[in-house]
């Protein structure tokens, strides 16, 4: 099942639609500038050749998340970052209002962040600073770097990326729509996805690698594996129909640790084959683990709990990536030294577990991943068949019929009839499945294990419980329990 | 007594609904009549539906950081629309970064609202205030 | 194979010179003294019911270490670890002086603490405080509180403790000698300590619990688990033999999961199986798992994650208690509010996995469960075989032979021949068997696992490596590979 | 010229061995005659040691805390032993509790040490800070 290629005629003709829709595009009209400025980026800079290496070597990367108002700042913060902290790979984060394509709100958060002294803005406003801003950052550091972001229409940020020397994008078209906006349409938002992944493919055919990530953990908030996973094996596949090559599914941390590795080890197997199934051979796949994506305890040393466990996870689950959490996560964007911090905890984990090897190969572990196998084919099957010929249809009526839908989500194209709860050991499974196409024997054992929670502590199945959970973690527990 | 009216969302480009769900279930079972508009509200959407729900209070969350920016002026607009008595409250991270809490709720209070909360408060606290300055307001 | 229980002639013989030995023992010369307080103590604070009680609803509880000179500032400072700090159980960790019975330097460093308004002593020097200020800090408190020390002559201490109201004493004849001290010599230290397990034995026969926990982690550094597992066992029987009930043994976390896991496993069933061999029926037995023992990283957030990966490995094992670190560790003596964070971040990740089983059934735990079993008895079979018909002498007998001989131990009576370094993947192995009584096909598995390791480096294994490795942990790795 | 000769020792009732099981290893891999006194050794068997072996340093070693009490005096009884020319280091965690390393290291310097380390010390420095220190007195 495959989508069809933008054709180069309409991406041009969107382009110039793009470019106009602020003053900064301009400077990236010339594709080849972009093409060019990109093969004089050193190859220990690009960051899918970073990510290709890691896989070789069996090692896992290290990137924070970080992004301030303006230029210097954040280029002093990067490097920090690489320095200091250690990181591997840098992020550009993006703040919130040009992920909105509001860019005269982020060029006031930039005027009011110089006159503070201090960003008022929760990441870094790439789009407002230009291509040669952009430069400015990219050319400052020693390690590749990626724009993250959250971006329902990311088009024109790609544009000034690309060109700005940023070597890898992250996003996709449900993954950056679903859980980052309210009335963001569920086709269109595909489409602009597939110009960035088209434009993408243009460096790719022209020799220049630049590595995609679909964003895996969603609202980050009690998202069962098969969900994620489905949703980042439909982006991959949108992604591979416009000529992207390097590519990284991410999944967030669930919290129970046998789940968390079965949901590694599948979300690896079953993206390989529904990509070799759909006819692609020449792809690059890696693996983006996400410490713990949901509310955070206040209490640093907690926290530091928190970022601990996601590292042991990361290393034992073999990924290629980790995205690192700070201890300064529930209360804001972390200052540099909080961030470095999260870093430094998270290497001294992963280089303690480097070595070793972790037992995922047990009943349990085994149990979980047919579980998750079972469950991914289920909607993606029923995707493909709402699709007809066209994979973004299939995506479209999918979420319209509710058999996409993600918990927590803002979307009002979402359904938002999937409630997960935490089984007795955390496991994160269903309480209501909404019209996800699952079949009754998947239910019935997922209804089975929340029953002997529900029998441990003495109470029904409820929202009351839905909600518990959300706050546990934070509360120092895994699973919501009563008092 | 009718349930008091109040009018919940999450102001500005900011898209975190966990915290606005919960909120939305608390006060519904804490006897509100919640009017909740979920995220990406802009301060016309609030003070539109604290005008047509006749709401005795507005409860804004913000999240991302960007909250100083977002909120400025809606008390004003607030007052210039006839809504003298509007209760607002604020909670969530209202900053960008950690910041002592005295200095976010100082800087919230300077922009009108009437009380100013963190992420970690207790809800069943903030219900109890409600009621009481949704009370004092009346007379 | 048991030793003789110390008859109670000639312990009131011995405790009347024991007392003398400085003014505070005065005051408890009167046994039934100790035995009519402890009585008054409410049973939430009894150290021994509050192990059975974990055992049985199968929790694991937790303990820092603190001490300070001054009686305020100690109950201040053991307040603030069982509030702010969560603490299931309180320690009271005695200074060094006292540790080697140099009251007169203890007086002396409590003077200068008065004076210079901060400890200047590291622990509380509960001799010179004598009963009255014990009773004044367990009364303080509401958790169970044990005296934590490394004192080879023990004797005064443990009079002064039990009158004092603490309910739990830890140490042992070898694990507080061989670790502790240069000059003591094996039979006389163990003769001391059959002292104290006589004491705790009147008390359990007078109806009142006292917990004794042997020191399991010895010297905290590349320690093979069957050397303390052995150790351990040992004391347990030497206790049992005096009348001691309830015994707590210890692990100190080794770094790789696996073998911890496997250890800690071992150390409980071989432990019942030995008691049992004994003769012994109505002990009660609980294990303590200590966070990493050796040099811990000066960086707080990295010192976060090793106390975290202890957390996990003690939540994962199932330990009734763990001992807790702080990320002052590698500096000196934690604050109070350091030492709370510690605490805090080890509950967070014990809540997190309390209710995850972890595979510990898996081939790699079961090799190595299999390997430590045969290890244990191998010595065990040793010091019995030199034992004739008192266990006493078989212990000093197998320390003149070198077949029991803990690594980097400063004391003169240990042939200090045995090496250890972490193969491949960071288990502890032997490099150096000295005289331990272990057989060929041992021996060739540790060799083996080595030469994997040494493959691997590209280096021959060497005492570079030891080095390297008692460095690792600190420089942020398990295993310390060469640059 | 010969290998100059070494006093090592943790003072005190100290018994933490690990560390000085290196010091004494690396130093006499870098050339160094190192006397090895273990742990638990007392002022004077430091400068027994010293006066017998004719050496021309002393590095002691303290990491239980108790550093201050312990060390204090030892530079005036090794000036009455005639030692005036012996070069004296401490190291390790010198005294109780986190503590900013200027503060021990003046607080050292006063007690008469010449040079004073913490515990994450590179071990080739202070082998060089050593030779050259050895020297200068030697002239
Ligand atoms: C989950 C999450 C996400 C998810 C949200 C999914 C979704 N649609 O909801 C995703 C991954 C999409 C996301 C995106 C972003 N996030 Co976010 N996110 C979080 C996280 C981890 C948890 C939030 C949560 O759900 N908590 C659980 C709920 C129950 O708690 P709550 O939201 O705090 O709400 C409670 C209280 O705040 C309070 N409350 C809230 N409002 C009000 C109002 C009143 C009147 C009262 C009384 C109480 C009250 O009551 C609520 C219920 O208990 C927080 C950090 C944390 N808390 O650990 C960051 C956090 C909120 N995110 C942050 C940021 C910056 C972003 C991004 C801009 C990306 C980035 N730069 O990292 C984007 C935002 C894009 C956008 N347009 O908004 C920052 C905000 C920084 C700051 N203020 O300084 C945080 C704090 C993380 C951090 N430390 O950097 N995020
Ligand atoms: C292992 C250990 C133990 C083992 C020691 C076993 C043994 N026989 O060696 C055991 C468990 C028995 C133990 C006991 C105690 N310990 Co202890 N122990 C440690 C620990 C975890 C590691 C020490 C170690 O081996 N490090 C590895 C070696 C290679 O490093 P090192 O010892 O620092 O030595 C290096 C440097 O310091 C430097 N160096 C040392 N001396 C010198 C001298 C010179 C001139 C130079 C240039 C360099 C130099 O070079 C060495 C080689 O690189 C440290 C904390 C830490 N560092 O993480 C605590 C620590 C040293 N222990 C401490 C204490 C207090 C104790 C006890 C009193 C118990 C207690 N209250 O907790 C008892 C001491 C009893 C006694 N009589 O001495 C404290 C000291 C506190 C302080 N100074 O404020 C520490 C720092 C832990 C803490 N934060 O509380 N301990």
């Amino acid at each position: 099942m495959t989508s069809q290629r933008l054709s180069w005629k309409d991406f041009l003709a969107q382009r110039q639609a793009v470019l106009e829709t602020w003053p900064t595009g301009r400077d990236v009209a010339a594709l080849e500038d972009g093409l060019r400025y990109q093969r004089t980026i050193p190859e220990a800079k690009n960051f899918a050749k970073a990510m290709a290496k890691a896989k070789a070597a069996g090692r896992t990367l290290l990137q924070p998340r970080a992004g301030v108002a303006l230029i210097d700042d954040h280029i002093r913060l990067l490097r920090y970052l690489e320095t200091e902290g250690t990181a591997d790979l840098l992020p550009t984060t993006i703040d919130a209002y040009t992920r909105q394509n509001r860019y005269e709100e982020a060029g006031r958060g930039i005027e009011r962040s110089r006159t503070a002294g201090t960003s008022l803005l929760n990441g870094f406003p790439a789009v407002n600073h230009g291509r040669d801003g952009c430069r400015k950052v990219t050319e400052a550091v020693t390690k590749p770097v990626q724009v993250r972001h959250g971006t329902p229409d990311a088009r024109l940020l790609a544009e000034i990326a690309l060109a700005g020397g940023f070597t890898s994008f992250e996003g996709g078209g449900i993954s950056y729509n679903i859980p980052y906006a309210k009335k963001v349409e569920v086709g269109q938002c595909l489409r602009d996805w597939q110009y960035v992944d088209r434009l993408v493919g243009y460096y790719e055919e022209n020799g220049v690698s630049v590595n995609r990530e679909p964003f895996g953990p969603l609202t980050g908030t009690l998202v069962p594996p098969f969900i994620s996973h489905t949703v980042a094996i439909l982006e991959g596949l949108l992604a591979l129909d416009q000529g992207v090559r390097s590519l990284t599914l991410g999944y967030g941390q669930g919290g129970n640790v046998l789940q968390d590795l079965a949901a590694l080890e599948t979300l690896r197997e079953l993206a390989d084959e529904s990509f070799r199934a759909a006819g692609f051979i020449d792809f690059d796949l890696t693996l983006v683990f996400h410490q713990w994506m949901g509310g955070f305890p206040e209490d640093e040393a907690q926290a530091f709990s928190v970022i601990g466990l996601g590292g042991f996870v990361a290393a034992a689950g073999r990924v290629e990536k980790t995205i690192v959490k700070s201890p300064h996560e529930a209360m804001g964007i972390p200052t540099k030294e909080a961030n470095a911090s999260g870093l430094k905890a998270t290497r001294q984990v992963l280089s303690m577990m480097a070595d070793q090897r972790i037992c995922a190969d047990n009943d349990i572990v085994r149990r979980e991943k047919e579980l998750i196998r079972r469950e991914v084919h289920a909607l993606m099957d029923a995707v493909f068949a709402a699709a007809g010929d066209d994979l973004v249809q299939g995506v479209v009526r999918a979420f319209a019929g509710g058999l996409l839908d993600i918990p927590f989500a803002p979307s009002m194209y979402n359904k938002g009839k999937v409630l997960p709860i935490r089984d007795n050991e955390g496991a994160i499974r269903l309480f209501a499945k909404g019209g996800l196409p699952l079949g009754d024997d998947i239910m019935a054992f997922h209804r089975e294990r929340l029953q002997e929670r529900s029998r441990a502590e003495g109470r029904p199945v409820t929202f009351q419980m839905v909600t518990d959970d959300i706050y546990a973690i934070s509360k120092g527990k895994l699973v919501g329990r009563p008092k | 007594m009718d349930a008091p009216r109040i009018v919940l969302g999450v102001i500005g480009a900011d898209c975190h609904s966990v915290g606005n769900t919960i909120l939305d279930a608390f006060f519904t079972e804490a006897g509100f009549h919640v009017v909740n508009l979920g995220v990406m509200v802009s301060q016309e959407e609030f003070l539109d539906a604290a005008v047509e729900s006749d709401a005795a209070a507005v409860l804004v969350s913000s999240l991302y950081g960007h909250g100083l920016i977002d909120c400025e002026g809606l008390r004003q607009k607030a007052v210039e629309r006839g809504l003298e008595r509007l209760v607002l409250y604020a909670g969530g991270n209202l900053v960008v970064g950690k910041t002592p809490f005295e200095e976010v709720e100082r800087k919230f209070k300077a922009l009108g609202f009437d009380r100013v909360f963190p992420p970690q408060v207790e809800l069943a606290e903030v219900a109890r205030l409600l009621r009481a300055d949704i009370e004092a307001r009346r007379n």
